[in-house]
């Protein structure tokens, strides 16, 4: 079975190498993916990118020019993340990258785009240091965007869930936040507690945090329950299973809610072996459990007649990549192409995109103007997907959901409650 | 060329175990003496402790009626002992002359950058041990037995010792191999050079010695001159395993 | 000292040549010559610490990590000058490797090893919890002062640093220095007990090993123009300058310039082929077998191939 | 208090089971095993594959899982210690290349994304505000049980004293009519065992991911160098030092300095007592 496999993936492999290959000397527009290819992640970002493609070739190309697709994988791995950059820029002479990328690695490579001035569209990492290069330096970081909605406004929106259902509906006064030890542990917990006593009236009594190596969480746990909070408030994006899991096997008797990245996917529950009930994480929009309009949910459903393995639902990023590389298609179409990257720039600037559900707002891709202050947290974010921070959430989507997954293995949407497909609850084995 | 080698009341532990006990005697400048004793009575030991390889428990040794128990082995080395082992483990994967020159070198760093290799004083070394011009490109995997103790004695002698400890530097050789070293060894003697020599082939070590030490146990059971010595029953009754 | 006039026309040749290439080829490969310029440059620095005395180093990367985050952090939070930081930053490597890892070189063997593999794991995890402020915690820092633009420059700037590393540390080792490194390697009682002190002569390989590391950590970074704890102190770092040193061929000068070399291409020209992580397969499972086969590594084989005679089993 | 005491003995056992294997390979054959962690990569990816994608019984995942870690110390003796014939540096630079070999191995066919396993045995208690999971439980006697009948095996039994001869002096061991290379398959293969099951728990309580090979290497590492070479009690005792600073250094000081406390006691123990806090003096 698994010889078959990898004969099977590795005679694949060769077909594809000469498939791209002799496409590539035919090519026109060179899309050049940069991302893991072995994590879900990675492949939800590609698998967008290519049914985009798919699309776009079949309906003519892009003015007529046929695109195709070539990958660099970075292995999550930031040295690796560079020379992948350099060989979709300098050997494959790639047109546009389409990156997956986790944080660090964009970061690592983004020096080197700021160098070849590739177009570049960011769909995963939602780093605020990027958006406040944009701020820093327009020019320099002209070509580049990032559809998905940074970190400042997902933990923003996040506050208003603890006021709403957290403090409202839950009635708890008081929580401890368990946070990892890397900057965007830092930096979520820092606009937490910041925001979460004045705005939401939580008080936090004690932040811990603990090192992304930990192997065993049961003293964490006890120390987070020493303090006598109300539940506790987890930010995880680094082996995020492992605190999960290990809340679910210690039954911990308090309820924890908050970031964890490994929860963002269908694969969660198998992921755990169903020890994941009960875990709720913010995510960005299209979550799993989200209600997608007609236009998305045609996409989910050709995605999962045409790849039949990990991920079985694209990541929100599968989607970024999807909308978005079409966005990117379509300012380059109205510009001549991306040879000009200032050009395609301000094009793909004006990009627009409303997906409507029962005719009201439900995705939108879009980019934030260069001087528009979102009024909430009253900062630019030029670069950045549009996103609605306010209830009815009519400009855009919100920056970010909540999902819970039940005991049961179903997940949903719990918050904003317009977009809430289930209610939030605490796992059965804590006693109220 | 001499130097004069005391030891004051050696004492070694290893863990529980002695493995020398209150060693004490002095070679006189020139002497060559023979250190003799069975199995395990200690003498390698010793050699390590003059040396500094393994430093004495208690006790003292002076060179020249200076004290060197407390220098690092370099140092004692400096101050003009030296010594050969019982095996032979030359620096495998270099040349004979490589070998000698790893002993002519000055332990400056700064010397050894600037200053090249002295080609003269390497041939030298290497023939006044008796080993040909056209072996010194030689590996020794490519050296007989006797040619690796002889190489062995060249990297002692680089460091021109005035004191030299030869351990078994008859093991392994062939009769005229033994000769061969042994005519190198009384030239030398010749020339000034003290020695203290270990072997277990009386034979070959007689003509080469005028004084012998016996130790058994860890502890010095006779001294004096080599006939002397080798004729006390206390000795003959150590090497027949009844003391 | 054992030049001969050929050896510099070699030299020579090989200087010339490697000046020459970026005439003859793209742009993409000089990219990937850049990375084996640098991998070169660490295998050098390993080769000499580790390669010549035989005390195996399992953590230099903790070498070029001060070296790099010395210069990142006073470039990037003090604006210092890349001129003057990279001078320090190639000190601030020498002592602090100095002070760290000194009682390290009183054990030998296995231990050493582990005892720089344990220094790595620790800066590594200091780095991300001590004053993040700086260091830029787990994401590091990006947007760091590159010294060079478009891959040409750079591929000028890494190949005539990694040259002049070494040309100069092939001088060196072929002084009487570089003999008694080796006789280290080889028999390191032999060596004091010919009166040379072998604590000294362990700190100058080590102290040339941290110039070597520091310098190429330094300038490494202000290439890659960003900087990330997980890149820098990985096991798999590890495991690519070392296995370079060796397939190579330590001990030797001109093998971890080949090993580099070898190594960082056969990676990018899997690449169309096997874009994932089965290149590591392909990889890993080359340099195992080539290592087994001759733990001299390549320039021993090639060496065996032409002089028979000259190389021992 | 006592609560952390709990926590101490179940995160130790865990520690000693992982350094079990470790130990063993580290006394007789006297040899680093750098790829020590791959054998807790591939015993717990045999488990998650055999128990749960195949969803055999798990006692029988257990098992596969002991079998593929015993056929890869086999093998990796066969090929990598025996030709390279006790050179030690080479063994551990070929064993750490072998490691890498077999993480982008897993990589290629399960993929790099972390999965968690389901609990060997499922169920938690309560006690005194400590939740002892079962799973954790089982490991930490398991851990014990294997640990004290090894030290028993090898004290009493003739394979065990043939190990103990070729650990001391292997040529010695021969003249006196040892078979050292039938020891040490039996050792390599037990090792593998140990190893790959070890695995199987360690994966079941923290993760499953192609990278897991390195952390339970240094935690083998940290607990055999301190507790010496050979010394199987002293694996015990280190085991629970190592385990106990960890939960400590969490409970009372900050759980993000965990790893730094045990880095820290390796170079600390290495560099002033090389032969270990329990190890017989020689080096």
């Amino acid at each position: 079975m698994t010889l078959r496999k990898i004969l099977t993936t590795s005679a694949a492999a060769g077909l594809m190498a000469v498939a791209g290959f002799a496409g590539s000397a035919f090519a026109d527009i060179k899309v050049g993916f940069i991302g893991s290819l072995s994590s879900d992640t990675g492949l939800s970002t590609l698998r967008g990118a290519e049914m985009a493609i798919e699309e776009l070739n079949a309906a003519g190309g892009m003015n007529g020019e046929k695109i195709v697709l070539v990958t660099a994988d970075t292995q999550e791995d930031v040295t690796e993340g560079v020379k992948a950059y350099e060989y979709l820029a300098e050997t494959e002479k790639a047109d546009f990258i389409i990156s997956g990328s986790i944080d660090d690695v964009s970061l690592g490579w983004m020096p080197r785009m700021q160098e070849y001035q590739i177009p570049t569209l960011d769909t995963w990492t939602s780093s605020i240091s990027i958006i406040d290069m944009v701020v820093k330096d327009p020019e320099l970081m002209a070509p580049y965007f990032m559809n998905i909605a940074s970190d400042e406004a997902l933990a923003t929106l996040y506050i208003n869930f603890g006021a709403d259902v957290l403090k409202k509906k839950m009635g708890w006064d008081s929580v401890v936040i368990l946070a990892e030890d890397t900057a965007f542990g830092q930096a979520i917990t820092g606009l937490v507690t910041e925001a979460i006593s004045p705005v939401a009236g939580i008080e936090v009594k004690d932040t811990i945090v603990y090192d992304v190596g930990t192997v065993d969480f049961a003293p964490i746990f006890s120390k987070a329950q020493a303090t006598g909070a109300d539940f506790i408030y987890q930010v995880s994006s680094v082996n995020s299973q492992v605190i999960s899991s290990q809340y679910v096997k210690l039954q911990v008797p308090m309820p924890m809610t908050g970031v964890n990245v490994s929860a963002l996917g269908m694969e969660y529950w198998e992921d755990t072996g169903g020890a994941g009930g009960g875990i709720s994480t913010l995510s960005p929009v299209p979550s799993v459990g989200f209600k997608l309009d007609p236009v998305s949910a045609d996409f989910v459903k050709r995605y999962q007649a045409k790849y039949t393995s990990r991920p079985k639902m694209p990541h929100f990023n599968g989607f970024n990549a999807y909308y978005g590389l079409k966005q990117a298609m379509a300012a380059a179409a109205e510009v001549g192409g991306f040879k000009d990257a200032k050009k395609w720039s301000k094009a793909m600037e004006k990009q627009d995109l409303v997906l409507k559900l029962d005719g009201k707002m439900s995705l939108r891709y879009g980019f934030w103007g260069k001087d528009e202050v979102e009024p909430v947290t009253k900062r630019t974010y030029p670069h950045n997907a549009r996103f609605d921070l306010t209830a009815p959430y009519d400009d855009a989507q919100p920056s970010m959901v909540v999902v819970q997954w039940k005991e049961d293995g179903s997940v949903g949407v719990v918050y904003p409650f317009e977009f809430a497909t289930t209610e939030f609850t605490v796992p059965s084995w804590i006693k109220k | 060329m001499s130097a004069k080698l005391e030891i004051r009341n050696l004492v070694k532990k290893f863990g529980g175990l002695t493995a020398t006990n209150d060693v004490s005697f002095t070679i006189e400048p020139g002497q060559s003496v023979g250190l003799i004793g069975p199995n395990g009575a200690g003498k390698t030991t010793i050699f390590s402790q003059i040396m500094g390889e393994h430093p004495q428990t208690k006790g003292e040794i002076l060179i020249d009626g200076k004290e060197i128990s407390h220098l690092a082995t370099p140092q004692r080395i400096h101050a003009g002992v030296s010594r050969t082992y019982q095996v032979p483990r030359p620096f495998s994967e270099m040349s004979v002359a490589e070998n000698i020159r790893v002993g002519l070198m000055p332990d400056s760093i700064w010397d050894m950058i600037t200053r090249g290799p002295n080609r003269e004083r390497e041939v030298e070394i290497a023939s006044a041990i008796g080993l040909g011009e056209d072996q010194l490109e030689r590996l020794p995997s490519e050296l007989s037995m006797g040619d690796l103790r002889k190489l062995e004695m060249a990297r002692t002698l680089a460091t021109s010792p005035r004191l030299m400890l030869l351990d078994e530097v008859f093991a392994g050789l062939t009769v005229n191999e033994i000769a061969v070293i042994s005519d190198l060894v009384q030239s030398m003697r010749d020339d000034g050079m003290t020695f203290l020599i270990v072997s277990h082939d009386l034979k070959a070590l007689e003509p080469l010695v005028d004084h012998a030490i016996a130790i058994n146990h860890g502890e010095v059971i006779a001294q004096g001159q080599y006939q002397d010595v080798m004729g006390s029953d206390i000795v003959r009754a150590s090497y027949l395993g009844t003391a | 000292m054992n030049l001969r006039w050929h050896h510099f026309a070699l030299w020579a040749l090989f200087i010339v040549g490697m000046f020459a290439l970026p005439q003859f080829v793209s742009n993409g490969t000089l990219r990937t010559m850049i990375f084996a310029n640098f991998l070169a440059i660490f295998a050098i620095s390993w080769d000499t610490l580790s390669g010549r005395t035989g005390y195996i180093s399992f953590g230099h990367p903790f070498l070029i990590g001060i070296g790099a985050y010395t210069t990142a952090i006073l470039t990037h939070r003090f604006d210092f000058p890349v001129e003057i930081s990279i001078p320090i930053a190639v000190i601030a490597t020498m002592v602090g490797g100095l002070i760290v890892l000194l009682p390290a070189l009183r054990i030998k063997g296995s231990y050493f090893a582990l005892v720089t593999l344990a220094m790595m794991e620790l800066v590594y995890q200091l780095v991300q919890v001590v004053r993040p402020d700086l260091t830029g915690g787990t994401r590091g820092m990006s947007g760091l002062p590159t010294l060079t633009r478009g891959a040409a420059n750079g591929y000028y700037m890494s190949v005539s640093l990694m040259l002049a590393i070494a040309l100069s540390m092939w001088l060196i080792m072929k002084t009487r220095l570089g003999t008694a490194l080796s006789a280290i390697g080889m028999n390191e009682e032999a060596v004091s007990g010919s009166g040379l002190s072998v604590t000294k002569l362990k700190m100058t390989a080590f102290l040339m090993s941290a110039f070597i590391a520091g310098l190429g950590g330094a300038v490494y970074i202000h290439y890659l123009g960003s900087i990330a704890p997980r890149a820098l102190f990985d096991i798999n770092f590890v495991f690519t300058i070392i296995v370079a040193a060796l397939i190579g061929g330590a001990g030797t000068t001109i093998g971890p310039i080949a090993g580099a070399f070898f190594l960082t291409f056969l990676l990018e020209y899997l690449r169309p082929w096997l874009p994932g992580a089965e290149r590591y397969m392909v990889y890993s499972g080359l340099a195992l077998l080539i290592y087994m086969y001759q733990p001299k590594g390549m320039w021993a084989l090639m060496t065996q191939a032409t002089f028979k005679s000259k190389i021992r089993p | 208090m006592l609560q952390v005491l709990i926590q101490g003995l179940l995160l130790s056992g865990l520690y000693a089971l992982i350094a079990v294997g470790f130990t063993l390979i580290f006394s007789v054959g006297r040899v680093l095993n750098l790829a020590y962690g791959a054998y807790l990569l591939i015993g717990g990816y045999a488990y998650f594959y055999f128990a749960q994608t195949l969803g055999m019984p798990k006692f029988a995942g257990v098992l596969m899982a002991g079998i593929f870690g015993c056929v890869l110390g086999l093998l990796k003796f066969q090929l990598i210690v025996k030709p390279l014939k006790g050179n030690h540096v080479a063994i551990e630079i070929s064993t750490l290349i072998l490691a890498v070999f077999l993480q982008s191995t897993v990589i290629f066919v399960f993929g790099d994304s972390s999965k968690i396993l389901l609990p060997i045995i499922p169920g938690v208690e309560r006690v005194a505000g400590a939740a002892i999971p079962f799973s954790n439980l089982f490991a930490a006697i398991a851990s014990w049980i294997i640990l004290l009948s090894l030290w028993w095996f090898v004290r009493s039994t003739h394979m065990g004293r043939a190990m103990q001869a070729v650990s001391m002096d292997a040529k010695g061991a021969a003249i006196s009519g040892v078979d050292a290379n039938r020891v040490n398959m039996f050792t390599w293969g037990l090792s593998g065992a140990l190893g790959a099951i070890a695995g199987v728990f360690f994966a079941s309580y923290t993760q499953l991911y192609p990278g897991m090979w390195v952390a339970p290497l240094i935690i083998a590492v940290a607990v055999v160098i301190v507790g010496g070479i050979g010394s199987i009690i002293g694996t015990l005792i280190v085991a629970h030092i190592v385990g106990f600073l960890e939960i400590l250094t969490s409970a009372y000081i900050a759980p993000e300095l965990r790893g730094v406390f045990t880095m820290l006691l390796i170079i600390v123990i290495l560099v002033w007592r090389p032969s270990g806090l329990f190890g017989r003096e020689e080096l």
